[in-house]
Parts: structure tokens; C-alpha cells; sequence
């Protein structure tokens, strides 16, 4: 009987191994003692304005991999990784319009 | 479009008895119905407000009250509007009944949720109130830094319940997209969703996005209240426009979360009284989610003159453009469906009419208002204020009111006193546009809004709208005189008293405990009148 | 639907799901919509700290020369391996082994334990600084003249993520002591699996907040 | 069906009134040139409303009609029409951006500053507007400018949001505290024209309006050059300083407005919030001006601000003289 989306087998859900987790971990924490590395506030690496975007830009591997395997997005249904990326791209949305405001407007100076 | 219910006895209204039975079920359509004595109740509230603020404003100087009355007064009727009536209004409680039945449910997929929700509103608003011992609160529903900074303490009350209000509208969309997503009865495919299921779908991915910001926010103007934080006091290196920005995210899709509902009863009303099946069903389905989309991008216009960059102001205003056009398409789809049909006029359809009117001037006005060249002249003037007041009373409540008079039958099991009910749209409608048509001529002369007192020139036109208000007010009374009438003394409705072709018409009046005795078959779409 | 009825006497199912799958579906997606919630809450706190960092790039510096890094790394590595025991014991409820099940969930409790104690130690210290937020900041060395606001993020934003690791950490409280019933199985364990994806949700605002606090400055 | 010709009577006296708006009829006198230019953008709009709701509301009452149920007619079946689907939206569409481009041209023109424009700072704050003149002249509640010629207001605010809106000019400004803003306008005519603050701020929102006057150029200097007080016994500076800064929220009877009723109370007892009592003596009229927080008169909040600084030492023993002749 078919009946909106619900139609997935009944022992479908996907099973990690626990070693994956496990590699997933090393490599999270790989990650993290990289993170801290490239700080300038601790090794005194300076890649200038890039700093804190190679901060974020590690961030977002690890959280890509928290997502994908932990939250186990690569296997789960679409609809999940569709609700993640709208409320990320919403809240992209807000903060480039946001931005966009504040580094075009036009300082006024006292002329008294 | 379903194959036929058996008749029962028993149902959700006489199922058990007695308060803690209705305040702890779990049934949806139990549940709307509390959502339906809470919005009503603030409704009331809210109006009675309204019809003092007209009250003070019949004549220049002081009437009836001083100014920090009067801003208290207005501060409280524009929160319960919006934060009280019109946002939980339609989804909540109208939304609430139908939608499990309009896709072949037993329930939303969260019941306890749900019921939960319902506390939330109840909560949030009990806090908001709690703030007239506090001093009051007189910050306009919109909380603008620094004022709401420096005022009364009320402000942190008022702030904290409509934080607690807005998860009772996350808690009610995150449901109501689960339940559509999953719950749909055998057959019920996305394309033969009824068009009100549509408008809620869109409804509540606004209110799953854009709440949470609201939440944010007002944590943030509590935390500056009662911690001095400083990201939105200038005194502290903050930015008060920054606040504008967050505000608005949420609250210019939260004015959709108020008229996307009421499109979805207005295509549920039209299509039904005119006995024809909806025109371009899949343009006014995608249209819904079009708006719910492009709401999010176009905020920046309420801040035109607040202080945003120039670039920023002309952006929004081309994005805000484009929000125009799934509207007109709706507007002339509805147009369209009365073409070739066999139209009936009984009140539902009236107050869908009404709508259609009365919208149509509220958007127009509203690309007026777009348009940032004239915009700089009408921004904060009365004209604004007629504008949303065409919007969200001549849209939303004209909708409610034409859905509660739709559904009675189905509600309460019972029909209501057709003349009577006429009644009450002739004196809305003919109230309505009395008291905010002037509005916009106010705005043109350069009223600003918000004013306790006005210059002498104004007052012909202000008296005008005062009456027209209270014309209104009436128009609402008499209306809650034929609810309550037709639930006591109405006489007893059948399954189908209009001959509509949606899924809640082939179940009993009032349904069982789980809606349908068999579980129905979906076959065809929603609205085939062949 | 063949299925549907024979789980009728299953005491997990909701009287207007008709099966188990569809209830687990059910409430995975309403779990992933409230997670949507939580990433637009906290983001509208980091849209924020992004502009102020863009606007007053010194005092952010100034402000997280005062933060220990080394606790901020440490902090990270417990909710990182805390995160890897919440998967295993969703992995465990999964594969009906009920006592790795409930021992994973343990950890995972006692990490949040250790994350919060860590937190206690950094907060008492910034008290004793007179580093705090808005109006009771009273360190007299500050340098920049708002540098108040950076701590206003500081405590905003660990304020609002400590609050939901205690709220995660009462929800794996929950589905231990669930758990230690024997009350999952391969066939239900959806309070574990939705427990588990908030509880990751709180270590990944955990991973941006560390870099953006303790390291760029 | 009584119900249409209802409806389309209702129609037609709308259409009416809309079409007299629609002139801009109902828009205070152009004060500047580009007043002018909003307006032709706005007849444009209004005549695109009117006519989209017409065209709207005539379909409706028509079909309405033409369509109302009769037995034995049936609906039909008509699901969509692709055509039309698109002209309706393609049209409005197209519509739209005109309005916008149109819309963006106007807003170009009203957010230019000029530049060499005469240049007047402008004051926001609970709850009146005050103008300061690069010749160190200042005014309350007044704004004198000379005519045809370009004059830049530069505007900040001592406490909360407010807004510089001249109705005349078509334009508006939010004045955002902790920075500055900036609007300008060229007058054509000489004339008065209305200020009013368009952004909630309080109590005397409604109250903070402001007049200005646009002279002609060699009547501006000479106003610019005179002082403003010259022959004025101080109570008569007070009393200009006290009409033009302080009814917005003292009344000069004993009548209580935001703030007491001042007649009577100069030499008499004043009970504080707190149980304390204090006489009320030049000093501490002086006190309450500059730091009004300092005594709060019992029953009434503490909303004022803060005058310290605002006031020059002739007006500020002006407005005391003018308070202690209120007997």
C-alpha cells in the first residue's frame, strides 16, 4: 500500500561500526590540535586576515564530519541534510544582508 | 474524492467530560478548540484596546487618557495582536482541527507537543501580562533600541513571554511539518494536498527558520536589560539598527506567518462556494512557498530611513518586488476560479469576497510602500498603518472569520444563524474600510504614527476612523453572539452542509476521537466539482 | 501495509502512527527541525559576534588573550570523545546490547560532568578578573574601551550552550536509566537516537565557539 | 443578487476617492524640487493601483453575478490555464520594476548630499529638536534656513532613536544615537514648514515637532547675525527657552503633563520620591534642569533628560527667572 514517503524497508536504518567512530574521533582530535597549531595566540603563526578563516574553515571540516558520521547524515534520508543546510543557509542569508548594511554605509562626520 | 464514513455516536466533543479532560487531551481537535477560547479571549482584549486607542484619538489633546497611558494602551494592543491573535490564530487553532483531517490523520504527529504548545501561549502571555504590575510596558510591539533599554521594567516581562510565545509557534510548524510529511492517508500524494495544508506547510517552515531569531533576539534585549550587555546600546559601543536587522528577520516572515494561512482558507472558500474546482492549483500551492522563501530576504524594508546603507535600502527594495508577484498570481488565480462557476453566497463566501477586496488594497499599497522613493515620505505615517491594517485585519481576520463560519458545522456539529452572520460582514467590512481608508489619507497629509496627539487638521479624518472602529467593534460582538448562539442553540448540521469535496466533509459533524471510522482512501485531488 | 497491525500491541506505538518505522520517521524529522531551531538561535548570537568582531577587531584580541586556551582545547577533546560514546550507544541500542548501551551513556554523562566543571574553574576565574559582562565588568587593566561586549559574547554564548549541555545531560540521564530497563531494542530506540543528535548538535556549536572565542584574535 | 450591486456601489465611491488620492491631492504643498519628483512617482503608483483594483474588483462583482448558482447550471472544469498564469504574473512583473527603478531614481536624488550645502547640526532629544548654526547661533524648536539653497542637516541623538521628517520635503531621517546622520533639502519658496519626529520615542513623541522657517537669503543673514535675545528682560528669555524646550512635557499652569505643572512651585515645598521633602529655591530649579535624575518629584517617573550642556548661562537663568514668575 503506498502511502506518502514512509515506504522505507523495516530493518533499513543504517549501522555504523563502532571503528568508524573511532577513526572519526582521532581524526577530530587530529583536527583540534591542528586548530589550536595554527593560532596566533599560541604558536604565533600569522597568515594575517586568514586566520580566522582558516580557524573557521577547520571548524566546519570537523563539524562536516560530526554531521556526516556521528549524526549520520550520509546515510539518512535527504530531507534531514535538507532541513540542516536550509537553516544554515538562512542564517547565512541574515548575516550577509546584515553585513551588506553595515560596510556600505556612508560615515557622517560633526562638521562643527 | 473518499470513500464514505460510517456515522458514529460518539464524538471528540462528548468522548469524556469536564475541565481537566479538555485541558490535558491530547486530541488535535480538542486542542483548537483551546487555541480557539485563547484567541479569542485576547481578541477581545486586544480589540477593546483598540476601540479605546480610537477613543483617545477622536479628539486632539487629551480624551480619555494621558500619554504614557496611551502609549501602554497601543503597546499592549499591537503585542496581543500580534503575538496573541494573529500569529497563533489561524495555524493554531483553525490549522490545528483541519489539518489531520484534510490529509486523513488520526492526529498531528506530536499530540503531546501540541498540547504543549498551547501551555507555551498560555505561559508566554501570562508573563507579558504579569508586566502591568510592573509598571506597563510601552515600547510598541517592536521593542526598538535603546528605548526598550531605558523604559519601564515591565519590558523585560513583556520581552520573556513572547519568547516563551514564540516556541509555542515553533513547537506548532516543527508538528505540523512532521505530520504532513508523514501522516498522510493512503493516495494523499503532495499534489492533492487541499491548498489549506499548503498555505500551513509554508507557514511553518516560517515559523521552524525564523522564531528561533526572535527567540535570540529578545533574550538578547532582556540580557541588555538586566546585564547591560551593550551589542545594541550605542552608549556601549553597540549597534541599535543591528537590532532593527535581527528583529526583522523574523518579524517580516512572521507577517506571513499571519495572511499565508489565511490564503490557504481563502482557496479552501472559494473553490467550495463556487462549487468549481481551484484555478492553477499548482501555481497557488508554489506560490505559497515562493512568498514563505522570499519573505526572508526582504526585511531590510521596514529600516529605509532607520539608518541603513543606501545600497542596502535599494537591494531590499528590488527583493521586496518580487514578493508581489506569487501574491498578484494568487489574487488573480482566486479571480479566475469564480469564472464559469456556480457561486454561492452564503457568509464563509462573503468574508472571502471581503477578503479578496480588501487584500487586493493591502497589497497594492504595500508595493506602494516598496518603492523606496515614496516610501521616505510614507514610512512610520498612517498610510503604513493602514496598509497592515489591510493586510492583517481586512486578510487575516476576514479569513478567520469566513473559516470559523466554514468549519462551524464541522466544529461544533451544529450550523449558525445565516442572517445574523451577514450581518456581522456588513458591519466589519463597511466598519473596516471606514476606519482605514481614512488612515492612508492621513499618511499622505504626513501623520506620523504612534501620536498621542495630534494637529488640529487631522481631526475630521480621525473621527471619521474612530467611528468606523467602533462600527467594527460591533461588527465582532454580534459575531461572538452568533458563535455562541449557534453552539448552544444551532441546529444540527449534516457531514456536508456545503457540498465541498475536501477530506474533513465525509466524516461525521462533529468527527470521532480519531476523525475517520475507516481510514480513507485518497483516489482524485481535492477539489474535483466535475 | 501488511506489517501495521501485528505491532498494534506494542506499548511503543502511538495510537495514530501505524508503525513503528513511521513513528521513528516521525520523530527523527521532528528532531532534526528542532536541531534546525537551535543552529538559527545560536546563530543569531555568532551573525553578531562576526560583525563586532569585523567592527572592533582589537578589543576581541584583548579579550581573548584572556581566556585560557589550554582549558578551551581540553574542553573540546572531552566533548569530542563524548560525542564518539553517544554514537556507540546509539550504535549499542541499535544492536540490542544493553549493558555497552547504557556504559557508553555513562561516559557520555560524566563527560558532560567534566565539561561543566572545566567551565566552573574558567567563569570563577573570570568573576575573580572582574571580567563579566556589561555592567559588572570591573577590570581595571582593560585596554580597549568596550571590551565589556566581549565578555557579554563570551558569557551570552557559553551561557546559552552550558545551559543546553545540562539539558542534554539530563536527557542522557533519561535514556540511561530507559536504557538500563531494557526498555530499547533494535526494533525502538528512538529517545537514544534523538538524544544522541541533540547531544552532537551541543558539541558542534562547541567546535565553532572554541576557535572564535579562544583562538582568533 | 442585492449583494453585487452592494458591492459595486461601494466600488464606485472607492474608485472615486482612491482617483482624488491618487492626484496627490492629499500630500501637503512641494516644498523643494524633489517633493515634486516623489509625487509624479507616487500618481504613477497610484494610478497602477487604482486600475489593477479595478480591473480586480469589476472581474469579481461581474463573475460574481454573471456566475451566482441557478439550478441546473454546473460548474466547469477548468484545472488551469498556463497563458494566463504567466501574463499575470509577467505583467505585474514588469510593473514592479519600473516601480522600483523609478522608485530607486527619486531615492538616488533625496539621499545625494549636496555638496558646499549649507550646513545646520541638528539635536534629537527627549523630547525636542534644538539646531546649531556653524556661527555658534543656536535654536530651539525653530529652524531658520535660507531659500534656494542646498542645506545639509548633520543630526545625532542624546538618548533614543527619533526621526527628522518634513512632511513638505517628501523626505525623512532616522537620528540614530551614537552616530550621525544626514538629510538635505533645497527650498523653493519662503514659508513655514512642519517637522515632526516620525519614530516612537516615548511620552512626548507626539509633542517633538519643530517649525522651520525658510527666509530669503539676505533676511537668513541678518537673523543668523543677530542674537537672539537682545532686549529681552530675562524672563521673557525664559520664557522663549521654556516654550520652545520644556511644554513638551511642563505645562506653565499647575495643570501635570509628563512632568509637574510648574506654577506655584518656585519658594514652596516639593515632596520627593523616597519621603524626602525639599524647598524649591533657584538651586535646586537649577539642580533639576541639569540633573534631573538628582530629586524626583513624588508621583511622577524619571523620564527627563538631562539639559546639562544644552543650555547657554543666559537661557539657563532665563528659564529660572520665567519659573519663579509663575506664581
Amino acid at each position: 500500500m503506498a502511502h506518502g514517503d514512509q515506504n522505507q524497508a523495516h530493518h533499513g536504518h543504517h549501522i555504523t561500526p563502532i571503528a568508524t567512530y573511532a577513526k572519526i574521533l582521532g581524526l577530530l582530535v587530529i583536527l583540534t590540535i591542528l586548530t589550536v597549531a595554527v593560532a596566533r595566540p599560541v604558536s604565533g603563526f600569522d597568515a594575517g586576515i586568514l586566520n580566522a578563516g582558516i580557524a573557521f574553515l577547520i571548524a566546519s571540516v570537523k563539524a562536516a564530519m560530526v554531521l556526516a558520521i556521528f549524526m549520520g547524515l550520509k546515510y539518512d534520508k535527504k530531507i534531514h541534510l535538507a532541513i540542516f543546510i536550509s537553516a544554515v543557509f538562512f542564517l547565512i542569508v541574515m548575516f550577509t544582508f546584515s553585513v551588506l548594511d553595515i560596510y556600505t554605509r556612508i560615515h557622517v562626520e560633526s562638521t562643527l | 474524492m473518499a470513500t464514505a464514513q460510517v456515522v458514529s455516536e460518539k464524538n471528540y466533543l462528548n468522548e469524556s467530560k469536564g475541565l481537566w479532560s479538555w485541558l490535558t487531551t491530547l486530541d488535535h481537535k480538542r486542542i483548537g478548540l483551546l487555541y480557539m477560547v485563547a484567541v479569542l479571549t485576547f481578541f477581545l482584549l486586544g480589540g477593546l484596546f483598540a476601540m479605546l486607542l480610537r477613543v483617545e484619538l477622536f479628539a486632539p489633546g487629551k480624551t480619555i487618557m494621558d500619554a504614557s497611558q496611551y502609549n501602554q494602551v497601543m503597546t499592549l494592543h499591537g503585542t496581543i495582536m500580534v503575538f496573541m491573535v494573529i500569529i497563533p490564530g489561524i495555524p493554531a487553532f483553525l490549522g490545528n482541527f483541519i489539518l489531520p483531517l484534510h490529509i486523513g490523520a488520526k492526529d498531528v504527529a506530536f499530540p503531546r507537543i501540541n498540547l504543549l504548545s498551547w501551555y507555551c501561549l498560555i505561559t508566554g502571555a501570562s508573563i507579558a501580562f504579569f508586566s502591568l504590575f510592573k509598571n506597563g510596558v510601552d515600547t510598541g510591539w517592536t521593542f526598538y533600541t535603546p528605548y526598550s533599554i531605558q523604559t519601564s521594567n515591565g519590558t523585560t516581562f513583556v520581552v520573556l513571554g513572547a519568547f516563551v510565545m514564540g516556541f509555542s509557534s515553533i513547537l506548532t510548524g516543527l508538528n505540523f511539518i512532521v505530520t504532513i510529511h508523514t501522516l498522510r492517508a493512503p493516495g494523499m500524494s503532495f499534489w492533492r494536498l487541499p491548498l489549506f495544508v499548503w498555505a500551513l506547510y509554508s507557514t511553518a517552515v516560517i515559523q521552524v527558520l525564523a522564531t528561533p531569531i526572535l527567540a535570540i533576539t529578545l533574550l538578547l534585549i532582556a540580557a541588555e536589560r538586566l546585564l547591560g550587555i551593550g551589542i545594541f546600546d550605542p552608549k556601549l559601543g553597540g549597534d541599535p539598527v543591528l537590532f532593527e536587522h535581527f528583529f526583522w528577520f523574523y518579524s517580516h516572515p512572521a507577517v506571513y506567518i499571519m495572511i499565508l494561512p489565511a490564503m490557504g482558507v481563502v482557496s479552501e472558500l472559494i473553490t467550495a462556494f463556487s462549487h468549481k474546482t481551484i484555478f492553477g492549483y499548482k501555481a497557488i500551492a508554489m506560490s505559497s512557498i515562493g512568498i514563505a522563501a522570499v519573505s526572508f530576504f526582504v526585511w531590510g524594508h521596514h529600516l529605509f530611513v532607520a539608518g541603513q546603507s543606501e545600497v542596502a535600502g535599494i537591494v531590499f527594495s528590488f527583493i521586496t518586488m518580487l514578493v508581489g508577484v506569487p501574491t498578484a498570481i494568487k489574487t488573480f488565480n482566486w479571480i479566475a476560479t469564480l469564472y464559469k462557476g456556480s457561486i454561492q453566497f452564503q457568509s464563509p463566501m462573503l468574508f472571502a469576497l471581503g477578503f479578496l477586496f480588501l487584500f487586493t488594497i493591502g497589497g497594492v499599497t504595500g508595493i506602494i510602500l516598496a518603492t523606496i522613493g515614496v516610501d521616505v515620505h510614507f514610512h512610520d505615517t498612517y498610510f503604513v498603518v493602514a496598509h497592515f491594517h489591510y493586510v492583517m485585519v481586512g486578510g487575516t481576520l476576514m479569513a478567520i472569520m469566513g473559516g470559523i463560519y466554514y468549519w462551524f458545522p464541522k466544529i461544533f456539529g451544529r450550523m449558525y444563524n445565516e442572517f445574523w452572520a451577514r450581518v456581522t460582514f456588513v458591519l466589519i467590512f463597511v466598519g473596516f474600510n471606514v476606519t482605514f481608508y481614512p488612515q492612508f489619507v492621513l499618511g499622505s497629509m504626513g501623520m506620523p504614527r504612534r501620536y498621542y496627539d495630534y494637529l488640529p487638521e487631522y481631526t475630521s479624518l480621525n473621527r471619521i476612523s474612530s467611528v468606523g472602529a467602533w462600527t467594527i467593534g460591533t461588527g465582532f460582538l454580534i459575531a461572538l453572539f452568533v458563535i455562541i448562539h449557534g453552539l448552544l442553540k444551532g441546529k444540527k448540521a449534516e457531514m456536508n452542509p456545503w457540498g465541498a469535496k475536501t477530506l474533513e466533509w465525509t466524516t461525521s459533524s462533529p468527527p470521532p476521537h480519531e476523525n475517520f471510522i475507516n481510514e480513507p482512501i485518497v483516489t482524485a485531488g481535492p477539489y474535483e466539482y466535475r | 501495509m501488511s506489517t501495521a497491525n501485528s505491532h498494534s500491541h506494542n506499548s511503543n506505538l502511538a495510537h495514530h502512527f501505524k508503525s513503528l518505522d513511521q513513528q521513528f520517521d516521525a520523530a527523527k524529522l521532528g528532531v532534526w527541525l528542532f536541531l534546525a531551531t537551535e543552529i538559527l538561535m545560536f546563530g543569531g548570537l555568532f551573525v553578531g559576534y562576526i560583525i563586532f568582531h569585523g567592527l572592533y577587531p582589537e578589543m576581541f584580541a584583548e579579550g581573548a588573550k584572556h581566556l585560557d586556551w589550554r582549558l578551551g582545547a581540553t574542553n573540546t577533546l572531552v566533548l569530542l570523545l563524548s560525542s564518539f560514546t553517544m554514537a556507540s550507544g546509539v550504535q549499542y541500542a541499535q544492536t540490542n546490547q544493553k549493558k555497552k548501551c547504557v556504559t557508553a551513556l555513562v561516559i557520555t554523562f560524566l563527560c558532560g560532568c567534566a565539561f561543566l566543571l572545566i567551565k566552573y574553574f574558567e567563569y570563577s576565574h573570570k568573576i575573580h578578573d572582574g571580567l563579566l559582562p556589561g555592567k559588572f565588568f570591573s577590570n581595571h587593566e582593560a585596554e580597549h574601551a568596550n571590551l565589556a561586549m566581549y565578555f557579554s559574547f563570551y558569557f551570552c554564548m557559553t551561557g546559552l550552550h552550558a545551559s543546553h549541555v545540562i539539558a542534554g545531560m539530563c536527557l542522557i540521564a533519561w535514556v540511561a536509566v530507559r536504557a538500563s530497563k531494557g526498555q530499547f531494542n533494535s526494533e525502538f530506540y528512538t529517545p537514544v537516537e534523538g538524544v544522541g543528535l541533540f547531544w552532537h548538535l551541543v558539541d558542534l556549536i562547541w567546535i565553532y565557539l572554541f576557535p572564535l572565542l579562544y583562538l582568533v584574535g | 443578487m442585492s449583494l453585487a450591486t452592494v458591492i459595486a456601489s461601494i466600488n464606485t465611491l472607492f474608485i472615486s476617492v482612491v482617483s482624488h488620492a491618487a492626484g496627490g491631492s492629499f500630500m501637503p504643498p512641494q516644498g523643494t524640487k524633489v517633493a515634486e519628483k516623489v509625487d509624479s512617482l507616487y500618481r504613477f503608483l497610484a494610478g497602477a493601483s487604482v486600475i489593477s483594483c479595478i480591473l480586480v474588483f469589476a472581474s469579481m462583482c461581474i463573475f460574481a453575478y454573471q456566475y451566482r448558482r441557478r439550478p441546473g447550471v454546473k460548474s466547469a472544469y477548468i484545472s488551469h490555464n498556463t497563458l494566463a498564469e504567466f501574463l499575470w504574473s509577467f505583467i505585474p512583473f514588469c510593473i514592479f520594476m519600473v516601480a522600483f527603478a523609478w522608485g530607486w531614481y527619486v531615492y538616488h536624488d533625496l539621499r545625494t548630499m549636496p555638496k558646499n550645502a549649507f550646513e545646520v547640526h541638528v539635536h534629537g532629544q527627549k523630547w525636542n529638536w534644538t539646531f546649531e548654526y556653524k556661527s555658534g547661533r543656536k535654536s530651539a524648536g525653530e529652524l531658520y534656513v535660507p531659500v534656494n539653497t542646498p542645506v545639509r542637516m548633520i543630526m545625532d541623538s542624546a538618548d533614543v532613536i527619533h526621526s527628522f521628517y518634513i512632511p513638505a520635503f517628501r523626505t525623512k531621517q532616522d537620528v540614530v544615537p551614537g552616530r550621525y546622520s544626514n538629510i538635505w533639502f533645497d527650498i523653493e519658496k519662503p514659508g513655514n514648514y512642519q517637522v515632526f519626529c516620525a519614530e516612537y520615542c516615548g511620552q512626548g513623541h507626539s509633542a517633538m515637532l519643530a517649525k522651520i522657517h525658510a527666509l530669503p537669503k539676505d533676511k537668513f543673514d541678518e537673523w543668523l547675525q543677530n542674537d537672539p535675545y537682545k532686549g529681552l528682560t530675562p524672563v521673557q528669555v525664559g520664557e522663549a527657552v521654556f516654550k520652545a524646550r520644556c511644554t513638551a512635557c511642563h505645562n506653565a499652569t499647575a495643570e501635570k503633563k509628563v512632568g509637574p505643572g510648574l506654577q506655584g512651585v518656585f519658594g514652596h515645598q516639593v515632596d520627593l520620591e523616597g519621603g524626602d521633602k525639599v524647598t524649591a529655591d533657584e538651586n535646586y530649579i537649577r539642580e533639576s534642569i541639569l540633573y534631573p535624575a538628582a530629586k524626583i518629584v513624588k508621583g511622577f517617573p524619571n523620564a527627563m533628560t538631562p539639559f546639562l550642556g544644552q543650555l547657554g548661562e543666559q537661557e539657563l537663568s532665563g528659564v529660572i527667572e520665567y519659573i519663579k514668575s509663575l506664581q
